[in-house]
């Protein structure tokens, strides 16, 4: 099974990248541009085949490591599912 | 007195701190690997600057579940001191023994500098050897140093003089941050000030051939304290 | 051997093989080939690999010196530095890759040089970075410039050595072609060098570092071809690096170095397994038999042809000890990386691969590398350049010197060197802004001086005199700082070698090297050759980098350019006749590029060197600076800005005397109470010494000319590179 | 309307970050995992309300900015779609 994971900032914290993206497209002629932000996305395979055992699984591994969750959100999306 | 670094995969300021600290002792430094899970009697553990497990993900996300960590996190909590310069300091936010998260600098690029950080509190075993509000000189090289936390964590830091340095310009007045910190902030202690982080190497500046001493202070004041 | 589908001709100039060269691997083999031996053939034929146009001309630079302990040949140049101690170094391009995808291609073009260092012995304990943009003006250079000063940083910052130095030019010759020229110097016992040949019948050989995928393909051959508009179709020959295994592959390697197990060692550079292989068994004068379905893959299905032309980065090979592999595995496995044994030693003198028992190609190793192609290529000589017409001074001294400051030729290159991490490892004594960069070997009072140079207008004028430009500018760089120079290392940057223009050029420059090296005492200890440097016929400047270390003794007596002290005097040392052609006043002020480069006085340039060098040991000289780009005036304003202390010149009015590019010049700053005893021993030496001015105040005064404050001056010569990085 | 633009390496370009990310998740003990590979995800809000038309925009800032072509694939994905 393919998990899928979406790291993001939380509100409120500053995202340089994010920021200088929406600036340079600006400058490169792009109209009408309102926030941009820039996040993660991290593909697994994994060898668990019962999604709901999976997601905890992702769950665990994104309070562990994938997500610093200070200033991030995660959000999980598994394939089959 | 007896200090350890622990090296990291990718560390890579672990022998610039070891010769600083052991020039500072008079006495030799223990070198712990990541993987160990014990770590004999220390007074000092040091997380060093470098690129641990080469900054992917996120700064010090996983060197922070090292093995060895666990153990780090124990003694600290013992009360044994920890001192995490750069990378390390990146660690210590991720380990949870400091407050706050490390973003890449606001200008984005990484930055090697020169840089002025104010002594924002002179009354600790890390800080004793400088004068409050003594302005020292020392060098950042980061990419990742912007110091971020949110309104209450930066509010308690700043109520709890856990404040350690702020970024200033050279006559200790003006801002001259390199990274975008909030508040300017160089380096924070934890609430019992065993534990301090910071982005600045004193390693940097510890020997006359360096340019310049200013971070020798530090490494005196843990000495004097902890031997 | 498998049966296959014959080569078609197609496939034969697919590989960028002639038909002559085709013919030869008939005659080498005795059969066809099939398809994985003709790619094997074509990477260790190309430009890159072989040398085949510029072999025979780089036999004639001088190579030897007692304290050189192993010149050209190796993957790095090594010397003796005294206590025991060798440094290791190199310089080589990655032009190609960085024009294409900048960041990545610089990257990988540090990662490749740091391992021809640590491959023979040695920590890496300095990188420099020579880079070479098109004009300002062109809709890519922004882009470049900050993709490739990205990428040089990301990947040494991350590994941990410091990048104290280089150099940035801007020309709209290299529009089409950047240039990306990464060096490393690394420190090792002098009696624990590796080496690569292979050796030891059944010794096992072992293959380390990252696994093999589809990555650069061909990668060794793009850097042989020119550009055109297929370009886009080669890109996928990009590979990404990965400095972190980098600097677990540092520490493992030097780990196992520290036992007795490794024979021979190699690392994977251009052409991968293949190069590397073949080298370490020709210059062992044996056989290898690898079984290539033990190499470390990271893709299902490699055939092969792929794994043995990928160009992945981060691989070792070694020769090991029989009974070691163990041990060495152990080391592997704690910093975590592959390590496989993937063949042996044999005595057949055959370079054989199987595939699961089955043999995929079968090539006899001498003929291999022997019988690779040398071509003597017609070249003609450059002619030499008109006479300089009359120049008239456009505007004031100071006026020019504020514009030429602030332009792209002079200005300062901080916003490059702040990317990089230039004091990690705690060992840096003079960081980016000075001649030459110091860097203390560890633990001693003693340190190493490092400098790259080259000025590609002078050898376009004058490939002859441009050639030895470079290595007397690298040997004055090192000698300002009070360094012993002890050996060059060089990077060949040139156009298509198959037009002989270009390779009189390419002749011209390596004559006028090899002039300088004998002059200077000076040897090539090792290089690197970038050809076909060029996109819709228009081909780069010649530019032969080259990078140089010297040694300090007493890490007390060195001298930078900052001024110290007030009330000093400037001590102009060496003949100033004012020469203006080929000068950047002349291009940047009058937008001329006419007249002959300065002519280069061997002798001279070493007595006026030597007394300098001499009174840097004694400790009587702690300020100076030599005199290139911009000539006097543009040196002495460096100087001010760096030590923040103001300075009252005094001269003639005359342009050349100011901005003139003369060779062999320094700048000293002395208390007045040496001055005499200075000018007493330059006159006794015959080395010309004049008084031009004095230190002090917080301005720059040039005779009757209205005097510049030198914070003004700061600004705008720390400011047009951030400024033009940051608009768009 | 809210563009997702996911970008990732193309196949066979090796992903250091992937590649770390795997093997710490292995020595923290999570088993079972195949590939890892870690792209970016970039958010943008844009004032553009006919879906065609802000796809066509999106696809013009990945070529010229948002993706490095050489070595990455992107997708987009747009809200009210
Ligand atoms: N790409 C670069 N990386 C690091 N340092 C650089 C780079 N380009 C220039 N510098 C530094 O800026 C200073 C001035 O460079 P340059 O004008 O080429 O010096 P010089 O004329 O003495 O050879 C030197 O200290 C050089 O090392
Ligand atoms: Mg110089």
């Amino acid at each position: 099974m393919k998990a899928r994971v979406h790291v993001s900032y939380k509100t409120g914290v500053l995202d340089p990248q994010g920021k200088a993206i929406g600036l340079t497209l600006k400058n490169l002629g792009f109209a009408g541009i309102g926030e941009v932000r820039q996040g993660k996305l991290i593909e697994l395979e994994l060898a668990e085949s019962d999604a709901n055992k999976a997601r905890k699984a992702v769950e665990a591994m994104c309070e562990k490591l994938l997500a610093n969750t200070v200033i991030e959100n995660y959000a999980i999306e598994l394939d089959n599912e | 007195m007896k200090a350890s670094v622990i090296v990291f995969p990718g560390s890579n300021c672990d022998r610039d701190i070891q010769v600083a600290l052991a020039n500072s002792m008079g006495g030799p430094v223990e070198m712990v690997w990541h993987g160990q899970t014990e770590m004999a009697q220390t007074d000092l553990i040091v997380l060093p600057g470098g690129f641990s497990y080469g900054d992917y993900l996120r700064c010090g996300a996983m060197s922070a579940r090292s093995p060895i960590m666990r153990e780090v996190v124990a003694r600290a909590q013992q009360g044994v001191a920890v001192l995490g310069i750069c990378n390390g300091f990146q660690i210590l936010l991720e380990a949870g023994l400091l407050p706050g998260a490390l973003l890449l600098n606001a200008g984005r690029n990484f930055v090697c500098r020169d840089i002025n950080i104010r002594v924002e509190n002179s009354q600790t075993q890390f800080t004793s050897r400088y004068e409050q509000g003594q302005i020292l000189r020392i060098p950042v090289a980061h990419h990742d140093g912007q110091y971020f936390a949110d309104p209450d964590t930066l509010a308690e830091l700043q109520a709890g003089d856990r404040i350690a340095f702020r970024y200033c310009g050279s006559a200790g007045d003006e801002s001259a941050n390199p990274n975008g910190s909030i508040d300017d902030i160089a380096g924070i202690f934890n609430d019992r000030r065993t534990v301090l982080g910071l982005m600045p190497h004193p390693e940097r500046a510890a020997d006359p051939l360096h340019g310049g001493t200013d971070g020798r202070g530090l490494l005196d004041s843990l000495v004097s304290a902890l031997s | 051997m498998r049966n296959e589908p014959n080569i078609t001709p197609a496939q034969v100039a697919e590989h960028g093989l002639s038909e002559a060269e085709y013919q030869t691997i008939l005659n080498v083999l005795g059969r066809e080939p099939n398809l994985t031996e003709l790619g094997i053939f074509s990477v260790m034929w190309s430009e890159h690999c072989s040398y085949k146009s510029s072999k025979f001309w780089l036999k004639t630079l001088p190579t030897e010196a007692p304290w050189v302990i192993c010149g050209p040949g190796e993957n790095a140049g090594v010397v003796d530095i005294g206590d025991g101690k060798a440094a290791i170094f190199k310089m080589e391009s990655h032009n190609h890759p960085s024009f294409i995808e900048p960041y990545q291609g610089a990257a990988t073009g540090v990662g490749g040089i740091l391992r021809d260092v640590f491959t023979m012995g040695a920590r890496p304990i300095a990188n420099m970075n020579a880079l070479r943009f098109g004009a300002p003006e062109d809709a890519k250079t922004r882009h470049l410039v900050a993709g490739v000063v990205a990428g040089v940083g990301g990947y040494g910052n991350c590994v941990g050595v410091p990048t104290v130095g280089g150099e940035v030019n801007f020309d709209a010759a290299y529009n089409g072609n950047i240039l990306v020229n990464a060096m490393t110097v690394g420190l090792a016992d002098a009696d624990k060098i590796f080496y690569s040949a292979a050796a030891g019948i059944g010794n096992p050989v072992v293959y380390v570092g990252s696994k093999t995928g589809r990555d650069g393909i061909h990668g060794a051959t793009m850097a042989s071809a020119e550009f055109d508009d297929a370009t886009e179709e080669k890109r996928p020959t990009v590979q990404v690096g990965d400095p972190f295994t980098e600097k677990l592959l540092i520490e493992a390697c030097l780990e196992l170095m520290g036992t007795d197990a490794i024979v021979a060692i190699q690392d994977m550079g251009a052409a991968g397994l293949t190069c590397s292989s073949v080298e370490m068994a020709d210059k062992g004068g044996v056989g290898l038999d690898l079984d290539i379905d033990k190499v470390p893959q990271r893709e299902t299905g490699m055939t092969p042809y792929e794994v043995m032309l990928s160009e992945s980065q981060e691989r070792m090979l070694m020769v090991l000890r029989p009974g070691s592999e163990d041990a060495a595995k152990a080391i592997f496995d704690k910093w975590q990386l592959d390590f496989a044994v993937v063949g042996r030693v044999t005595d057949t003198g055959r370079f054989i691969g199987r595939n699961n028992g089955a043999v995929v190609f079968d090539i006899p190793v001498r003929p291999l590398v022997d019988e690779s192609p040398e071509y003597e290529r017609p070249w003609v000589k450059t002619s030499a350049p008109a006479p300089l017409a009359a120049v008239t001074a456009p505007m004031d001294h100071m006026a020019a010197l504020q514009i030429m400051l602030a332009g792209p030729d002079l200005s300062s290159r901080r916003w490059v060197w702040e990317q990089y991490d230039n004091s990690v490892m705690a060992d840096t004594v003079r960081k980016p802004g000075g001649d030459a960069a110091i860097v203390r070997i560890h633990g001693s009072n003693r340190g190493l001086a490092i400098t790259t140079d080259c000025t590609p207008r002078y050898c376009l004028a004058d490939p002859h005199q441009g050639g030895a430009q470079a290595v007397a500018e690298v040997w004055r760089n090192l000698t300002a700082v009070g360094a012993r120079p002890l050996a060059i290392t060089d990077c060949l940057n040139f156009g298509n070698p198959e037009r002989p223009e270009t390779m009189g050029q390419l002749v011209g420059c390596i004559q006028g090297m090899g002039e300088a090296c004998i002059a200077l005492d000076f040897p090539v200890v090792s290089g690197n050759v970038s050809l076909y440097n060029e996109t819709h016929g228009q081909a780069i400047l010649p530019t032969p980098a080259i990078g140089g270390i010297g040694v300090l003794d007493d890490l007390e007596k060195h001298a930078d350019l900052a001024l110290r002290r007030t009330d000093d005097q400037i001590i102009l040392i060496g003949e100033t006749k004012g020469h203006l052609g080929q000068t950047i006043y002349l291009r940047q002020l009058l937008q001329r590029q006419d007249g002959p480069p300065p002519p280069v006085e061997l002798a001279v340039e070493r007595h006026n060197g030597d007394f300098v060098r001499g009174l840097i040991a004694a400790g009587t000289v702690d300020t100076c600076h030599d005199l290139s780009d911009g000539g006097l005036l543009v040196a002495a304003a460096e100087m001010a800005m760096a030590g923040d202390i103001g300075l009252d010149l005094n001269g003639p009015d005359d342009p050349g005397f100011w901005f003139g590019e003369d060779q062999g010049r320094y700048l000293l700053s002395v208390p007045a109470t040496l001055v005499d005893a200075i000018l007493q021993q330059a006159e006794k030496r015959q080395v010309p010494a004049q008084i031009i001015g004095r230190t002090g105040g917080e301005t720059l005064t040039l005779n009757t000319c209205e005097p510049i404050s030198l914070s003004r001056l700061r600004r705008s010569h720390e400011a047009w590179l951030p400024d033009y990085m940051n608009s768009n």
